[in-house]
């Protein structure tokens, strides 16, 4: 993982230095020679790429120095920046995680045990729609109707609340980073829940006597929780994203307008920074899926090459 | 020497995403009278503010919430009648006195009872502190070179932040002297008006910052300082005092009782929400959360009759730049005659209807006042129409003959142009998608004309980005100058041949020396009528030319919530809203 | 304890070869013609799928909506191009419904002076339909009303818009069904080439295994591990909003999905008997990975690219969203959502169509790719 | 006798076959095969019988080229085949060697048609001609008990007795001088398993074919072998002839295989009673080798055990 990890910093680093438009300072035009030479030398760009490369690792493994924001935040360390976003987009992200799991399983299981009902055709309806209208719609339609006509929630974020306050003012948003995602796992459940129904173990279970539903809840989860760990890596990377629209609307200080706004600034150091950031997060995603693997699974897959 | 740039500019696109006016100012100089009863809370909001701190501060928004908490020697106010405003001292007492003939040498009182937040008084020490830091050498801070040199050239500063890590330029060779602690002695370069010396002192990027506070700011090796950010340190000392501020959400402000001029805030609190997204602003004043509201294109249809809309002119011209140097299409848009023939192609009429604005064939915005003593627009001189094309320069006639023309003497049979827009402005992107359409049906098969949207940074980068060796950059780019709205003269800087960060690649020695004459004779500086014949003259120019092509303009509109009483009865140029001298009542 | 085998044991003394015989050595093998037709894979496949009512419903729902992508931009006299300024955001109006009150033309302008509506140069004559919610607000009074808005912008009467038009005044029906076509054109540009990078890339990594399979999911596993937006967007900034690098950006990673289901087919089929069979056959590596292991895969890739094409329009708008869309002046179901969002508040049929299109759209697919997977392989049959 | 008849077809020496796996850093040696060495002679079947898991799939697998030999080497016809995998060992392999598998379900592609199947081998082969391909596939399926209209189903139509014999089709069809048939009707119902071992044992003889016949199952080897091997954790503990084996088993697994051979007869059988195999005891590392007890009859054993089983076979 560290080596993954490393590789997605080099290129990162090498991609962003080399993106067009990246030239630094290299012809601002109410600076002096001698300015720009000092600001070129402040931020190592007088040095060639994998120089600069060496150093920039050299910082971040040594000091944990991440480099100085260039344009938005002039003069801030950038990992100063990011403590101060991540929290807020973290809060969002993980609290909408863990409303999105139960209520899919939840939604899932009651459409598979009620299969070929209204309740399923309902469910099944419900799903679609949330996976298919972007999340900027239900955004808008949310901060319009809930917040605005019916004044159940402030209209933006809150930054002064805390506690139950906080959570009210970023109910919304969650609620509509977490409509995919719930509708994601729903659906995954409820396809994975009706293929181990008819399997024979299940069967084996209702030939004991349990009825449908019970043997759904007690065998079928079970089995079919497994490989959901597979769709939560890409569930959690899909809300960060999310929330990089989420947060315009609501007017959220977190990461994902930093994101944007950091290309656009441009702030490479910064750009690079949450790139790495990301990165780390997706990577340790993959990595507790891994871990929960071994716990929910315990047989144990050996790939290896045996064939010529 | 390079000449500094003397105005503000700021992207066509931040101008259209600030949400706010500028500062704005007391009524009444005279401390103790007619004190104000009215207390409340005003609730507005802004754009993105990433730092507070005035030498590196670049957004738009960055400026309302720098001048509520601090403090420079001259500043804008209201005044009594509720009609327009005065130019007064802020920290200041009354004009710079000059003290020499050739009016390079003056001197700035300052009040003796202006305290920081904490109580540590304000003295001469920390205006020249604040200076000094600005212009240091090795911080490069962004405002630099415009604190150096902008509607004066403080004797040596240029040198000074300009020397690099040299170390040759000691900071006692700057003409900023202290007199004693209340009085401040400012050497120029060259001959300057008390006018010049008053503006120089009113940018945002001149207001102090507290000692202390910022050296505790800086980084080891002195080459960034953290202060007015995330994580560095604030003291305000202006109208109101920063309380809370939680980057990208919200700004709440207090009263500061200690503000020298204390009298003429009349609110107790101000709070400003951080809100980009328009949508989310227009319902947050609807609900009632925030008491005014700026409205986009597509907004007004539903207010146009609402009493509560206020519209204010439009402080810059949406204009596309010419790049007349590229040499991909031929040298088409280094043809005279075939930037004509863009410019009577242009129906703004039909744009106008598109961005609900104004067509505008001009280069003078319409916000922009002829004289600060009238108050007179310039647009509004007869003088200033005189020179404009006719049908708000739409004649598709005369484009296809200027075409024509164009395409004779370059010796080619096809041109090929392409402009370059941001995906993030929707006007600009409606407008283009526009005449990708019409400027092909009226100039004919042998135009071609494709437009590419780009993220806004590589839209301003390219533009900025052209050189004498690198002219390819771009083509056809949008643009718009916001500069003063209190000096015309000064304004047409961006056109001359050594304004470095134009984005037009124009050189014109005749012009440059009208602008010179403008605005660094004498005479310019102390004969209005000389002055503002050469500002006619310049626009003709340039309108003539084509050099750059302007569009439409599009006045601010904006909801006013009826509990706020501003101090002037609308928006002013150079003043604005005045937010912060507002009442509530409720 | 155990008893050791000896020979003598009289208990063993029974083992004898005599007690090894074949009792039905003498059976002679016969084997009866089948009564039935063969049935192929793919015959056997659609078989089962035509028996399900939704999958066909989806089929028909997704051809209605391919044809319409490809003729409805030419059904009315207006290109997709076409401005017109007197035209901008009319409301929808289909002369059939023009008395139902829906899709009628009509639009609700708030907060109107009162004093005001009899201005004709305002409100032409009769565009006012009904008037409401009075109120004063600073002293003027104030109501809203109800405007057939194609006589108050001054359009003539036989002059009608099916789904309205946008801010250049475009027809929406025109944009709405080209948009579409746009966007499924780079939906399936974009997932035949994330499909066919997967299936080669996952064939060679789980048909060779070992260092090779190694390499080859780790380098998956850097690609996928960047945050996608960060990825996406340097990629369009670096190579401009043309539909190739849209299409370009919606394969950087997607293909990874694909390649890793591959690849896990081709680790359980491998070994299968049947491979390793036409591997004593001495079939080829190119073979067996073709003609023995792939064909396995055929229904899940089907399946994945069937969910894979509405959620390649999904990124598509939210690319849109983020100021990367497809290049104006052109029309894809992205662009005029995230445009459509802009005006949410003001103008929301413009919204309206195409996310009813992309729900339609999504749903079609969804269903689709049910019917097929089950078609394919019937063990799942009424997941 | 020829020079090549004085030597076995196929010549096994020392072969070892270990797995290797890595998990979390740490590595796990599987020895499947373990030091193996025998012969099988032109015209035999060769038995090999061992319990699940002991290696002689692996064993199999390994002389076909299936996997790569960890050591030893292959000889077939005298020509060495276990060293570095070419284009030309390969084909020269599968030209002469042909394999039938235990399981009738997974080991025919379920997408391919029987004619595709078996007509696979000819089509490599360079038999291009369709109809060619045709005859010779329906001629084939004839010659195991199957139609000749057989040849266009898919193979879940057939049952598994019949689709074992495709598979044996499929193996002979291209050829071979020998065939490794891997449990080839242990999987099968017994009732259906004499069908097919009768047709191997006749296509044997019409053929001219090698065999080495894989099973767990004593009984079924005893039938159709003249030689039978005994496997034991990836070892060869004992080899015979096949009456030798059954009269005079010596090894103490060998014992116990037979012993767990079930009785046709329910009084023999309920009275029959198991042999457990203990597993070797501890002697020094390289004292174990084959050794001959008498001519044709090899256990794996130390000296000293040599001589004991000499005496025990002399009782």
């Amino acid at each position: 993982m560290l080596i993954t990890l490393f590789i997605i910093v080099t290129i990162g680093f090498m991609v962003i230095r080399l993106m067009p438009g990246n030239t630094m300072y290299a012809d601002d035009p109410d600076m002096s020679a001698a300015q720009i030479e000092v600001l070129r030398a402040k931020y190592h760009l007088d040095k060639p790429v994998p120089v600069q490369y060496v150093i920039f690792l050299r910082g971040l493994l040594l000091e944990g120095d991440w480099g100085t924001s260039i344009s938005l935040y002039v003069g801030v360390p950038v990992w100063d920046v990011l403590k101060a976003k991540i929290p807020v987009s973290m809060y969002n992200n993980i609290v909408s995680l863990m409303i999105s799991l139960p209520l899919g399983i939840l939604s899932g299981v009651i459409a598979a045990i009620r299969k070929n009902t209204i309740v399923d055709y309902a469910t099944s309806f419900a799903v679609v729609i949330f996976i298919s209208v972007p999340s900027f719609i239900f955004a808008t339609l949310l901060q319009y109707f809930a917040a605005f006509k019916w004044r159940l929630f402030p209209i933006i974020y809150d930054a002064s609340a805390t506690g139950a306050g906080k959570l009210h003012s970023l109910l919304l948003p969650i609620l509509a980073l977490s409509f995919s995602p719930i509708a994601r796992v729903t659906r995954y459940l409820r396809a994975e829940l009706a293929e181990t129904i008819n399997s024979d173990f299940m069967l084996l279970a209702r030939t004991k006597g349990l009825t449908e539903t019970q043997a759904t809840l007690r065998h079928g989860i079970r089995n079919s929780l497994v490989p959901l760990a597979n769709v939560v890596i890409p569930m959690f990377t899909h809300i960060m994203s999310g929330s990089l629209v989420i947060e315009r609307i609501f007017s959220i200080p977190g990461m994902g307008g930093l994101m944007v706004s950091s290309i656009n600034a441009p702030d490479y150091p910064l750009t690079l920074a949450i790139l790495i950031f990301y990165s780390l997060v997706s990577l340790v995603t993959v990595l507790v899926v891994d871990l929960a693997y071994g716990v929910i699974d315990p047989r144990i897959r050996i790939g290896g090459r045996n064939i010529e | 020497m390079r000449k500094r740039p003397l105005l503000a500019i700021v992207l066509l696109i931040a101008c259209a995403l600030s949400a706010c006016g500028t500062p704005a100012v007391e009524p009444d100089p005279d401390p103790g009278s007619d004190k104000p009863e009215v207390y409340g809370t005003l609730y507005n909001y802004v754009g993105t503010v990433s730092t507070l701190n005035p030498f590196e501060s670049s957004e738009t928004a960055g400026t309302t919430i720098i001048e509520a908490c601090t403090i420079g020697l001259y500043e804008y106010f209201p005044n009594k009648t509720g009609d327009g405003f005065v130019f007064e001292g802020q920290l200041a007492i009354g004009d710079p006195v000059a003290k020499n003939d050739e009016g390079t040498l003056w001197e700035i009182k300052i009040h003796d009872n202006a305290k920081w937040e904490n109580g540590d008084p304000i003295t001469v020490d920390d205006v020249i502190y604040s200076l000094k830091q600005v212009m240091d050498p090795l911080l490069l801070t962004r405002r630099a070179s415009q604190v150096a040199s902008e509607y004066i050239t403080i004797k040596g500063a240029v040198d000074y932040c300009q020397q690099g890590n040299s170390n040759s330029v000691p900071w006692e060779t700057v003409g900023l002297k202290k007199i004693d602690d209340y009085t401040l002695q400012v050497e120029t370069e060259s001959f300057a008006t008390v006018n010049d010396v008053k503006t120089q002192f009113s940018t945002k990027y001149t207001h102090l910052v507290h000692e202390p506070t910022w050296e505790a700011c800086f980084s080891a090796d002195r080459t960034s300082n953290t202060y007015g950010t995330i994580t560095g340190g604030w003291m305000s000392c202006g109208p109101f005092i920063l309380t809370d501020w939680t980057e990208g959400s919200q700004f709440v402000f207090e009263r500061n009782p200690d503000y020298i001029r204390a009298d003429d805030i009349s609110l107790e609190k101000m709070v400003f929400y951080v809100i980009t997204d328009s949508n989310t602003a227009l319902e947050m004043f609807l609900a009632g959360n925030i008491d005014t509201v700026s409205l986009g294109a597509a907004a007004i249809e539903q207010y146009e009759d609402d009493p509560r809309l206020h519209p204010s002119r439009p402080g810059s011209v949406t204009s596309i730049c010419v790049n007349i140097g590229n040499t991909k299409n031929n040298n088409a848009l280094g043809n005279k005659n075939f930037r004509k023939a863009l410019f009577y192609a242009t129906d703004r009429e039909a744009i106008a209807k598109l961005v609900k604005g104004v067509p505008a064939t001009w280069i003078v915005a319409s916000a922009i006042i002829s004289s600060v003593d009238t108050g007179v627009f310039f647009r509004d001189l007869p003088e200033a129409q005189a020179y404009l094309p006719p049908n708000n320069g739409y004649d598709p006639d005369l484009a296809r003959q200027y075409f024509q023309t164009a395409l004779d003497e370059l010796g080619i049979d096809k041109a090929e142009v392409t402009m370059i827009y941001s995906e993030s402005s929707s006007t600009t992107k409606a407008v283009s998608e526009f005449l990708h359409k019409t400027w092909p049906e009226v100039l004919g098969p042998q135009f071609e004309f494709k437009i590419e949207g780009v993220a806004s940074s590589l839209a301003s980068s390219l533009r900025k980005s052209w050189t004498a060796e690198n002219p390819n950059t771009y083509e056809l780019a949008w643009g718009g100058w916001s500069v003063s709205l209190t000096d015309v003269a000064n304004g047409f800087k961006v056109y001359t041949g050594w304004f470095n960060n134009k984005n037009e690649p124009h050189y014109n020695d005749w012009y440059d020396d009208l602008w010179e004459k403008a605005n660094q004779s004498e005479r310019g500086k102390t004969d209005n009528d000389y002055r503002l014949d050469l500002c006619f003259e310049m626009e003709e120019y340039l309108i003539d030319e084509a050099l750059t092509i302007p569009i439409y303009e599009t006045p601010g509109r904006r909801l006013i919530n009826d509990r706020i009483k501003l101090p002037l009865d609308d928006y002013k140029p150079a003043f604005g809203w005045g937010w912060m001298y507002a009442k509530v009542v409720d | 304890m155990s008893k050791v085998y000896a020979p003598d044991d009289p208990q063993f003394a029974d083992l004898g070869p005599e007690r090894f015989v074949l009792t039905q050595l003498d059976d002679s093998i016969l084997d009866a013609k089948f009564e039935t037709k063969p049935i192929g894979f793919f015959k056997d496949a659609a078989i089962r799928f035509s028996k399900s009512r939704v999958s066909i419903i989806a089929l028909i729902v997704i051809a209605i909506v391919l044809a319409m992508a490809i003729v409805g931009p030419n059904m009315n006299e207006y290109g997709y191009n076409d401005q017109n300024m007197d035209y901008i955001n009319l409301p929808p109006k289909i002369p059939a419904f023009a008395k139902s009150g829906i899709f009628a033309g009509t639009r609700v302008l708030l907060n109107r002076r009162v004093d005001a509506l009899g201005d004709t140069s305002r409100y032409p004559e009769g565009c006012i339909v009904h008037k409401s919610n009075y109120q004063v607000i600073n002293g003027v009074e104030l109501c809203d009303v109800t405007v057939d808005y194609y006589k108050y912008s001054g359009v003539d009467d036989d002059v009608y818009f099916m789904f309205g038009t946008d801010y250049l005044g475009r027809d929406l029906w025109t944009r709405v069904w080209r948009g579409a076509r746009i966007s499924l054109v780079i939906a399936f540009v974009s997932v035949i080439l994330n499909s066919t990078i997967g299936l080669i890339y996952g064939s060679i990594a789980g048909y060779y295994g070992g260092s090779i399979d190694m390499v080859m999911m780790r380098i998956t596993e850097i690609i996928n591990a960047m945050p996608t937006v960060v990825v996406v967007t340097l990629f369009i900034l670096y190579f401009g909003n043309g539909l190739l690098s849209i299409i370009m950006a919606l394969v950087v990673q997607n293909w990874i999905g694909t390649a890793r289901m591959i690849r896990a087919q081709f680790y359980r089929f491998k070994n299968s008997e049947y491979v390793l069979a036409a591997r004593t056959l001495g079939v080829g590596d190119r073979t067996l990975m073709s003609r023995h292991i792939l064909p396995n895969s055929i229904g899940p890739i089907i399946t994945r690219t069937m969910v894979a094409i509405p959620s390649a329009i999904f990124t598509e708008s939210f690319l849109a969203y983020i100021g990367l869309g497809i290049r104006a002046p052109e029309s894809s179901i992205g662009v005029l959502l995230s445009e459509g969002q802009k005006v949410l508040m003001h103008y929301p049929e413009q919204t309206l169509f195409p996310a009813l299109l992309i729900s339609v759209l999504m749903i079609a697919f969804n269903m689709l790719s049910n019917g097929l997977r089950d078609a394919f392989d019937p063990t799942q049959r009424g997941a | 006798m020829s020079a090549e008849e004085l030597r076995p077809i196929l010549e096994v020496e020392n072969l070892s076959k270990h797995f290797s796996s890595k998990r979390r850093g740490r590595t796990t040696v599987v020895k499947a095969v373990d030091g193996v060495s025998f012969g099988i002679w032109k015209g035999e079947t060769f038995g090999l019988v061992g319990e699940s898991g002991c290696g002689k799939t692996t064993l199999g697998r390994t002389i076909i080229r299936l996997y790569a030999p960890t050591s030893g080497t292959i000889r077939f016809s005298g020509r060495e085949v276990s060293g570095k995998m070419t284009g030309a060992l390969r084909k020269y392999l599968t030209d002469n060697i042909a394999m039938i598998f235990q399981d009738p379900i997974a080991s025919l592609n379920p997408r391919m048609t029987v004619q595709e199947i078996i007509g696979e081998g000819l089509k490599i082969r360079g038999v291009t001609d369709e109809s060619e391909r045709r005859r010779r596939v329906e001629y084939m399926l004839e010659r195991v008990g199957l139609q000749a209209e057989h040849a266009t189903r898919y193979p879940h139509e057939f049952s598994g007795g019949q689709r074992q014999r495709i598979g044996i089709a499929r193996a002979l069809v291209v050829e071979p001088s020998m065939i490794i048939a891997d449990e080839p009707v242990s999987a099968l119902d017994v009732s259906v398993q004499a069908q097919v071992i009768n047709l191997l044992n006749s296509l044997k003889r019409e053929f001219h074919l090698t065999v080495m016949f894989i099973a767990h199952n004593l009984s079924v080897v005893k039938y159709v072998s003249d030689r039978v091997g005994v496997m034991y954790y990836g070892k060869l503990v004992e080899l015979a002839e096949s009456d030798e084996i059954y009269h005079h088993p010596l090894h103490p697994y060998t014992k116990a295989l037979l012993s767990a051979v079930p009785q046709p007869d329910p009084h023999s059988e309920k009275s029959r009673r198991r042999i457990f195999y203990e597993g070797p005891q501890a002697v020094p590392e390289g004292a174990l080798a084959m050794r001959e007890v008498i001519p044709g009859h090899s256990v794996y054993c130390t000296e000293a055990g040599l001589a004991a089983y000499r005496r025990e076979r002399d009782a």
